[in-house]
């Protein structure tokens, strides 16, 4: 059976994989956004180095967490508008299995990216070198548990009216950790050398949490919203 | 047997209610006004911060009571959601608009202490920011509810909202302590309020008693109105809307 | 203690009666909304509420 | 007769606050196909939601051999193919594309992949089965939702309306491969106004649970 199971997840996530590559505008949406709203701060802070360096881990850890809350709706809208998604919720296959491949291609196609391409703004952020491989081990650490948080909301406003702004609403108070934790952890790295370690271990247990507990929670959110 | 009989529960609980809600009522406005009389007038000034800390009879009770609703209202979800009951659904539903008003009034009356102990309407405390976040989950827990014309599924779905936002409220409220032992390790927070005299004590107990049965009545009040429209077909709400001119 | 001694809450008054304050109307608002709202549902109830929603289902298959 | 393989008791579903239907009970035996029939509105398509477990009904149970499907839950999806009046098809894939996800993610046991094709050819879709499934017509999309079923292989078929937007020609076709699946031992209940043949089949009268003011 466990096979059986491996290899349907492995081709959900195959499938979706392939569906965003042929629709990769949409995925690109997220990865812009983060570039663009990075680079308001600057216009709108003033280009001194000492005084972006001061802003830039939160600038950076706010600007890819409300880009990963953009691009929630990817997860579940298309499929829930053509019906694959109730095809999904017929397989055999336990749903919360087959929603964390789902899950885990959405982190592929968008917080992964985004932790690959901090390190430009970083430096376009003035933030100081050693601070960089933080700021990616830490978004490398938090993005996919906003994707997995973000599921819930995301799985809880299909078809509703207005569902986009409201998933916002209702993902950002969760984000809040996440957010808190990565930024101290950049910052610590970035300031006078304090270890992030310990900020970088929270930020795991959140990853260790939300993995043992967003699955379920989607799927029933799911069940929900097709009932 | 389940202590809810599902299907019987709403007319039960409306009419129980009924009989309770005038006792409720009068419990809270008793409670009230001998806790305002304590609170203003019986306690004693705070050596440090005067008459100030009387803020701290609404204050806290409003904080306390803004937690424990988020709590009732998402075990009346879950419950609604995991066995199907339908009055569990209208209790959760009912209780969040008051848990928010709890949060919006220790908000604004943590503000307004503030004020005469660090000279600034709002200061990012461990204690108003976590408060702060969870006015955010209960007007998104309500906000999901109006969005979602079916009533099970906007019951079900917020259950769910709930049921996740129970959850993180202990995560939220230390990550917000730690947050705020990085940056301000040393200053006076409303976290280290003044040394409780007994004085203190006995008019903060009275006021959370007050808002407790407050709770309890509006939530009574609320509820039976819910009832009526969510059972509106079935016979006993029409024999009831017929039987009163 | 007279009562503007009593008013005047120790310099405080501003603070500690505009906490009070917003309380009450807080406590007030949640007394009166459900209420009105119960009237609403009645008058709803008495003139048949669930006809207009009754036609909304008959679309929705 | 067995005790039906598919039995529902005391079923009752709700919209909304309104109860559509109550007390409803049918069987399904082996080879045994029900065509589910009522004016709009009833709840035909709530009714067989509720029997394929994607909702919850709000009293009564379902049972699969005898077990209620709420225990059974991944062992009965297992068992039924569902269509709805969503195709479940993905745009950006190809047809077959479409149908190798299906059999990967869907069929339990490993099924051959030539099924892929067989279904294709079985529904008339041999010829585009490499062009992406947006290009598709109504009627292909339908034909490509229930080449599915073909690939699924599942015992209990439950079909929303699925003769919408197909040709006279598609009709029968599927008429046929119906009564093959009944006659192989496979159970159906179908919702449909269109005209279809297909021997054998029983009426079921939703109507006569519906509990909607009239």
């Amino acid at each position: 059976m466990t096979a059986d199971v491996l290899t349907a997840m492995r081709s959900v996530f195959g499938r979706e994989l392939l569906v965003f590559w042929r629709r990769s505008t949409e995925v690109m949406t997220a990865l812009v956004f983060f570039v663009i709203v990075t680079t308001l701060f600057p216009l709108a802070i003033g280009p001194e180095r000492h005084e972006l360096m001061l802003v830039a881990p939160g600038v950076l850890w706010v600007a890819a967490l409300l880009a990963t809350t953009l691009s929630l709706n990817h997860l579940f809208a298309s499929d829930y508008q053509d019906g694959s998604l109730e095809q999904l919720l017929m397989s055999p296959h336990p749903l919360s299995l087959l929603v964390l491949a789902k899950m885990a291609a959405h982190w592929v196609l968008t917080g992964l990216p985004l932790a690959l391409l901090s390190p430009l703004l970083a430096v376009q952020m003035a933030l100081p070198a050693k601070a960089i491989g933080t700021l990616v081990v830490s978004l490398l650490l938090g993005t996919p548990t906003l994707t997995l948080i973000g599921a819930v909301p995301a799985a809880l406003t299909l078809g509703v009216r207005g569902g986009g702004v409201l998933v916002s609403l209702l993902v950002l108070p969760l984000y809040t950790p996440v957010l808190i934790f990565g930024a101290e952890a950049v910052a610590a790295s970035a300031g006078q050398g304090f270890a992030s370690v310990a900020h970088l271990s929270l930020l795991g247990a959140f990853l260790a949490l939300a993995l043992s507990f967003a699955p379920w929670a989607s799927s029933a959110a799911l069940r929900v919203s097709l009932d | 047997m389940k202590f809810i009989h599902k299907y019987g529960a709403p007319k039960r609980f409306y009419q129980l209610a009924g009989t309770f809600i005038p006792w409720f009522a009068g419990i809270t406005a008793v409670l009230f006004v001998s806790g305002l009389y304590l609170g203003l007038y019986w306690a004693p000034p705070d050596y440090q911060q005067g008459d100030a800390y009387r803020i701290m009879f609404v204050h806290v009770p409003n904080a306390w009571m803004s937690m424990m609703a988020y709590v009732i209202m998402a075990s009346f979800a879950a419950t609604g959601y995991i066995w199907n009951i339908r009055l569990a659904d209208i209790l959760a539903r009912v209780s969040a608009p008051l848990g928010a008003s709890f949060t919006l009034t220790a908000l604004v009356t943590g503000s307004l202490w503030g004020k005469p102990m660090w000279g600034t309407y709002w200061v990012w405390d461990a204690r108003l920011t976590s408060e702060l976040i969870l006015f955010f989950l209960y007007v998104g827990y309500m906000a999901l509810q109006a969005s979602i014309d079916d009533a099970r599924r906007a019951a079900h779905a917020s259950a769910i909202l709930a049921i996740v936002g129970v959850v993180n409220i202990p995560i939220i409220h230390y990550s917000v302590y730690w947050w705020h032992t990085l940056h301000q390790p040393a200053s006076l927070t409303l976290t280290n309020q003044p040394k409780i005299y007994a004085t203190m004590l006995i008019p903060l107990i009275v006021m959370s008693l007050a808002f407790m049965f407050f709770y309890l009545t509006m939530l009574c009040v609320r509820a039976r109105s819910e009832i009526l429209l969510r059972e509106r077909h079935t016979d006993w709400v029409r024999k009831l809307v017929e039987g009163k001119p | 203690m007279t009562w503007a001694q009593f008013l005047s809450m120790g310099g405080f008054a501003f603070y500690v009666w505009s906490a009070y304050g917003f309380t009450a109307v807080v406590v007030v608002l949640n007394i009166v909304q459900p209420l009105t709202h119960k009237r609403k549902v009645w008058q709803g109830l008495r003139r048949g509420l669930d006809d207009g929603e009754e036609e909304r289902h008959e679309e929705a298959e | 007769m067995s005790d039906g393989l598919f039995a529902a008791r005391g079923l009752a579903c709700m919209r909304g606050d309104r109860t559509l239907f109550a007390g409803l009970s049918l069987e399904l035996a082996e080879g045994q196909a029900l065509h589910v029939r009522g004016p709009n509105g009833l709840g035909k398509t709530t009714l067989l939601r509720a029997l394929c477990g994607l909702s919850r009904p709000a009293r009564g149970e379902v049972r699969w051999r005898g077990e209620l499907i709420t225990d059974l839950a991944d062992d009965f999806t297992a068992e039924v193919a569902y269509v709805g009046h969503l195709n479940g098809i993905q745009g950006d894939l190809t047809a077959g594309e479409n149908l190798e996800v299906a059999r990967r993610v869907f069929a339990r046991r490993t099924t051959p992949p030539q099924v892929v094709s067989e279904a294709l050819e079985r529904v008339g879709l041999r010829a585009i089965a490499d062009r992406p499934a947006r290009y598709l017509s109504q009627g292909q999309k339908r034909r490509l939702a229930l080449a599915r079923l073909l690939v699924l292989r599942r015992p209990l078929w439950i079909l929303d309306e699925p003769f919408t937007a197909l040709d006279a020609a598609s009709v029968v076709g599927l008429s046929a491969l119906i009564g093959e699946h009944l006659a192989a031992g496979g159970l159906a209940l179908i919702v449909s106004h269109q005209a279809f043949d297909i021997p054998g089949i029983e009426d079921f009268e939703l109507a006569r649970y519906s509990r909607t003011r009239k």
